[in-house]
């Protein structure tokens, strides 16, 4: 693992932390979008195992991660100050697919969170991107996704900003009135009941779908084959090395979300 | 730490750190993470996710979740058969130049008396897994049954020659069933596996998962097994269990095993061996030991 | 928690959480930090501190070490002996006016029923501590031999007939015993007692402490044999191992315990109790779960 | 346990820190000289036990602890900052014993730190204090137990502070000069090797000495009699309810020390 000192970490709204650290230019350079690394938010064993983030952003040797407090590993990440030094494991896993077609992103929560990068580096950008939340307050890094003069979404649940509803149904409403026959590719990130209702709409419009999962990682160095995904084929692939984006017509869908 | 030079059978060791069963996958990324000079220098020996006659897909997810200072896991022997593993996932591992040693497990004796003439003249050693069910005898687990482990044993010895070790359970009768490995003429003990645990993943639906603990946890359940086991038991002990650091290993090597493996501290850190090593020669050196 | 009410035997619980042998003290500094209110809120029945015929002072120190997520205890069962015990500290333990239930340790069976004979009329309930060496079997633990516990718990009912629950020991063959306390009529199973443990305190010289390892670090494999016992066996269950927190307490119940114990939490803070109650409450309103 | 805020937490010299928590006025009211508290210096479960820290000083409703970084659990409590919540404990332990005779404070290390409170509490202040340390940089809060003009002796191993040597050699030479024949008591805190030589030269001038001992503690309340003290009639006292002061001609010095 690597010594990553922190220059910032700061509360973007809600439970969303804006996490730098400053690595070697070196390192950085090796981080391609869609790839994550792992974070010891400890120096004791509890809690055990380093928790993983996507990259959100890089500019020159600094690193941005994006992340939302959820339980002890975050909570502890977001207590930790500039200057503090934390241990670093990565890039790991696989960058996002290169996806020739024009391509809609759909994003929920920190699902956003790796598609800062994607931005940054692809010569091939977005459609669109659909970002909902819960609320308002959740709705964070706005400004840095503008930036890239991408048509943007806001989707909020309780209408308190941007579109009212989930995201998905925002997604659907724009397939049905202006993607109907141009047939975009599909790059989604977020919690489980998204992801589900996405497929729906991919199938309904018989969209080519990428959906980029999560599951507790132990190693995410696919030292310990605990990350399986099931695939439609029969068997398992690892997450943390084949993963985390996945075609999902080569994966068992049902046993995914089951 | 050139001095140290350990013969367990006629398994030569550089050093007392072996990398456990299952903890490092199938050494396709061992060289990412640490470099051949840290390899080198470190481990003394690599012992192999556990390798079956056929190949198995392992059990669905979720196969691994955090407990206290603990990891359950329930990957369900994921491997791709004896076969295949011979073909492709042993040659890169042999490159290494560090001595292989091959965790095997089966459902009936033959199966592991198959899969050790599978390996004939391939690897420096075998580990036998007995924490796996006998279907012969209804299912019931090698390590519930010190007469099924001599068995086992000896039918193996029959027809290998080179190092041969037996990964105790630290549940059952351990002390019995390490006396019949003595008797059956193993080379060594691995104290010990993982211990049968469960973990609570959601109330509402209820969902658990089985499996078996390792980590920090153990470290003081297994360091006394290691410890009443040496004093029982001729045979030279390999510790197993919450190793992290250097001082863990000393623990261990000074509680009477003869050398340690390392598992779940390599899920942390995949550099953890070769740190172990660092702070161990240090520690050695700090207090005067040797061994 | 005013709807819960259980019947275990003849023992009435109005919460399911106990307070667990040897883990607050004998009851003197109970109320210098827990109020009466609190106590009653929150306690559904209190196991005293293990008690034997004869007065014991217990081990030499150290006696306690923390490690990963845990604790190792080797008190030795100090105790001020039955008598003194009578005399001096169950009055005050009673005033709590919460069932009191005597945890019994002997050498042999005799002293068991001699203990509870003690006893009669006196207190809600006896919890048989089996963790014990038996002197007339030449010091094997009770907890190893079935056949054992089945006379030890078969001679104890004959003169015992309020609540009889025995505390089974995790290792050894628990199943056998858990058995063996059914057959025997057994009011209840206190899963489980510590596991045996080793820390090592100092290099050198060299000091380890040898004991029972208790706390959050065996959650996963107390609750992994409350759930197997509860699937085989037709007693209720008392839950005890690593309980910290309310979804701790959850965990057991929803695993197959009927009520559980805390123990080691009461070290840390000895308002775990009244904290671990409230937390419970709170989850089953969350998970609309009662039981 | 109750929350307490904590108001500062600075290093003073060496690994040695000073961190000041506000508690009600009421609860700091019920703290005697010689009493201790315990932290719990982590939400999470490891360290497992609230570590036990003598009461240093008190101001109104502010508690002062002086305590020095030893192990994992003080490492932690030193990066505590200002505006945390703790969760202590306390008072536990019995206060220092009454003493009615003359007396002289021998204290080593982190062993200073109770009898700050000692002095600002007590009527009957003692001849004087020996203090020592390992080096100059070690000797801290100098300046807050001048203030209470008791003769303070400053005692450095390597001699770059006051008195060169050991704290108990300098003890001895006073004795030898000045105290040989009032007997004064002593009050000893420190580590067990200081604590025995002590006791050697108690026994050379025959004076009355109490003990303040450590131990590790699980409970500090009594609770799970792990903190026991060997005593001379046999049998054994429990640290964390009976002491940490202790009447040395009670103990079982041999096993104590052993
Ligand atoms: C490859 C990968 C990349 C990730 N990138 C990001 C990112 O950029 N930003 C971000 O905020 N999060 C990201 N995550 C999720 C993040 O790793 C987890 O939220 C974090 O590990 C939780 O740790 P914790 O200790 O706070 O929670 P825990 O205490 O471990 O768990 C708290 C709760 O969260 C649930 N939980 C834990 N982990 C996950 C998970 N992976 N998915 C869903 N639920 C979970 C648990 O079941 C539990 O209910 C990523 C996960 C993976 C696998
Ligand atoms: C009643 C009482 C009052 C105390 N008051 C103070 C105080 O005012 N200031 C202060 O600095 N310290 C005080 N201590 C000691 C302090 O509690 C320990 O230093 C602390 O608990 C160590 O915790 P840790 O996690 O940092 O060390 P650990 O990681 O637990 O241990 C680190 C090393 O320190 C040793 N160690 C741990 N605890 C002790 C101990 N109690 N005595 C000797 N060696 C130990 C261990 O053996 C180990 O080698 C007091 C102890 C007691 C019992
Ligand atoms: C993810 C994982 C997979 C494992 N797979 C095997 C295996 O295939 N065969 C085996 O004998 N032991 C296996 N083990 C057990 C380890 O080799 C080791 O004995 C155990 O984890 C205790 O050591 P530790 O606490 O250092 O991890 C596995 C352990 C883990 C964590
Ligand atoms: C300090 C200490 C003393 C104990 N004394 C006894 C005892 O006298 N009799 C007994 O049956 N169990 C005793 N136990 C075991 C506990 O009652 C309990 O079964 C065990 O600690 C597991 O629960 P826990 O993880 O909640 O602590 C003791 C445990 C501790 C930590
Ligand atoms: S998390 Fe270990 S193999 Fe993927
Ligand atoms: S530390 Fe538990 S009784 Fe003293």
């Amino acid at each position: 693992m690597f010594e990553a000192k922190v220059f910032i970490n700061q509360r973007e709204g809600g439970e969303y932390y804006l996490l730098g650290l400053r690595v070697s230019e070196n390192l950085a350079k090796k981080f391609l979008p869609g790839q994550f690394l792992k974070i010891r938010v400890s120096s004791t064993l509890d809690p055990l195992f380093p928790r993983p983030f996507t990259i959100h952003a890089i500019e020159g040797s600094k690193l941005y991660l994006l992340y939302r407090v959820v339980g002890k590993g975050t909570q502890i990440l977001s207590k930790i100050l500039p200057e503090e030094e934390l241990k670093i494991l990565g890039p790991l896993g696989k960058p996002f697919p290169e996806i020739k077609e024009p391509y809609i992103i759909c994003a929920g929560g920190a699902g956003i969170a790796g598609f800062g990068y994607l931005l940054q580096k692809t010569s091939h950008l977005p459609l669109k991107i659909f970002y909902g939340v819960r609320t308002k307050e959740e709705l964070v890094r706005v400004n840095f996704y503008e930036k890239f003069h991408v048509s943007l979404t806001l989707v909020t649940e309780d209408g308190s900003y941007g579109t009212k509803g989930l995201v998905t149904e925002a997604l659907e409403e724009e397939l049905e009135n202006k993607f109907k026959k141009y047939k975009p590719c599909l790059l989604a990130c977020g919690p489980l009941p998204m992801l589900k209702s996405v497929l729906k709409v991919a199938k309904k419009y018989q969209l080519k779908t990428f959906l980029v999962l999560e599951t507790f990682l132990a190693c995410g160095t696919g030292f310990c084959r605990g990350c399986v995904i099931p695939l439609r084929k029969g068997g398992y692939t690892h997450l943390c090395i084949e993963g985390p984006t996945f075609l999902a017509e080569e994966l068992d869908l049902e046993r995914v979300f089951s | 730490m050139k001095e140290f030079f350990l013969n367990l059978g006629n398994l030569k060791l550089n050093t007392p750190l072996m990398l456990s069963s299952g903890t490092w996958g199938w050494g396709e990324n061992l060289s990412k993470f640490l470099s051949l000079a840290e390899i080198k220098y470190s481990i003394g020996a690599l012992v192999t996710k556990g390798v079956s006659l056929e190949p198995k897909e392992g059990n669905p997810p979720p196969r691994i979740a955090e407990t206290p200072c603990g990891l359950i896991n329930s990957i369900g022997l994921e491997n791709p058969g004896i076969k295949e593993f011979k073909a492709k996932y042993l040659p890169p591992i042999k490159l290494y130049e560090i001595p292989v040693i091959v965790n095997l497990f089966g459902e009936k004796i033959e199966d592991f008396v198959g899969l050790a003439e599978e390996l004939k003249e391939e690897v420096s050693g075998i580990e036998l897994n007995i924490s796996c069910p006998n279907v012969e005898k209804g299912g019931i687990l090698f390590s519930d049954n010190p007469k099924l482990v001599k068995d086992l044993v000896r039918e193996v010895r029959k027809i290998w020659n080179s190092f041969l070790a037996v990964k105790l359970s630290p549940v059952g009768p351990v002390f019995e069933v390490a006396k019949s490995c003595e008797r059956a003429e193993s080379d060594a003990l691995v104290v010990a596996n993982t211990y049968p645990a469960l973990t609570v993943l959601s109330f509402k639906p209820l969902k658990i998962l089985k499996g078996g603990l390792s980590g920090p946890a153990i470290k003081p359940l297994t360091l006394r097994l290691v410890w009443e086991l040496s004093q029982r038991v001729g045979l030279p002990i390999i510790g197993c269990g919450g190793i992290i650091t250097g001082k863990d290993a000393l623990e261990y090597l000074i509680c009477g095993a003869k050398a340690v493996q390392i598992g779940t501290a390599n899920l942390i850190n995949p550099k953890s061996v070769a740190e172990i090593m660092e702070e161990l020669e240090k520690l050695l050196k700090t207090y005067g030991l040797s061994y």
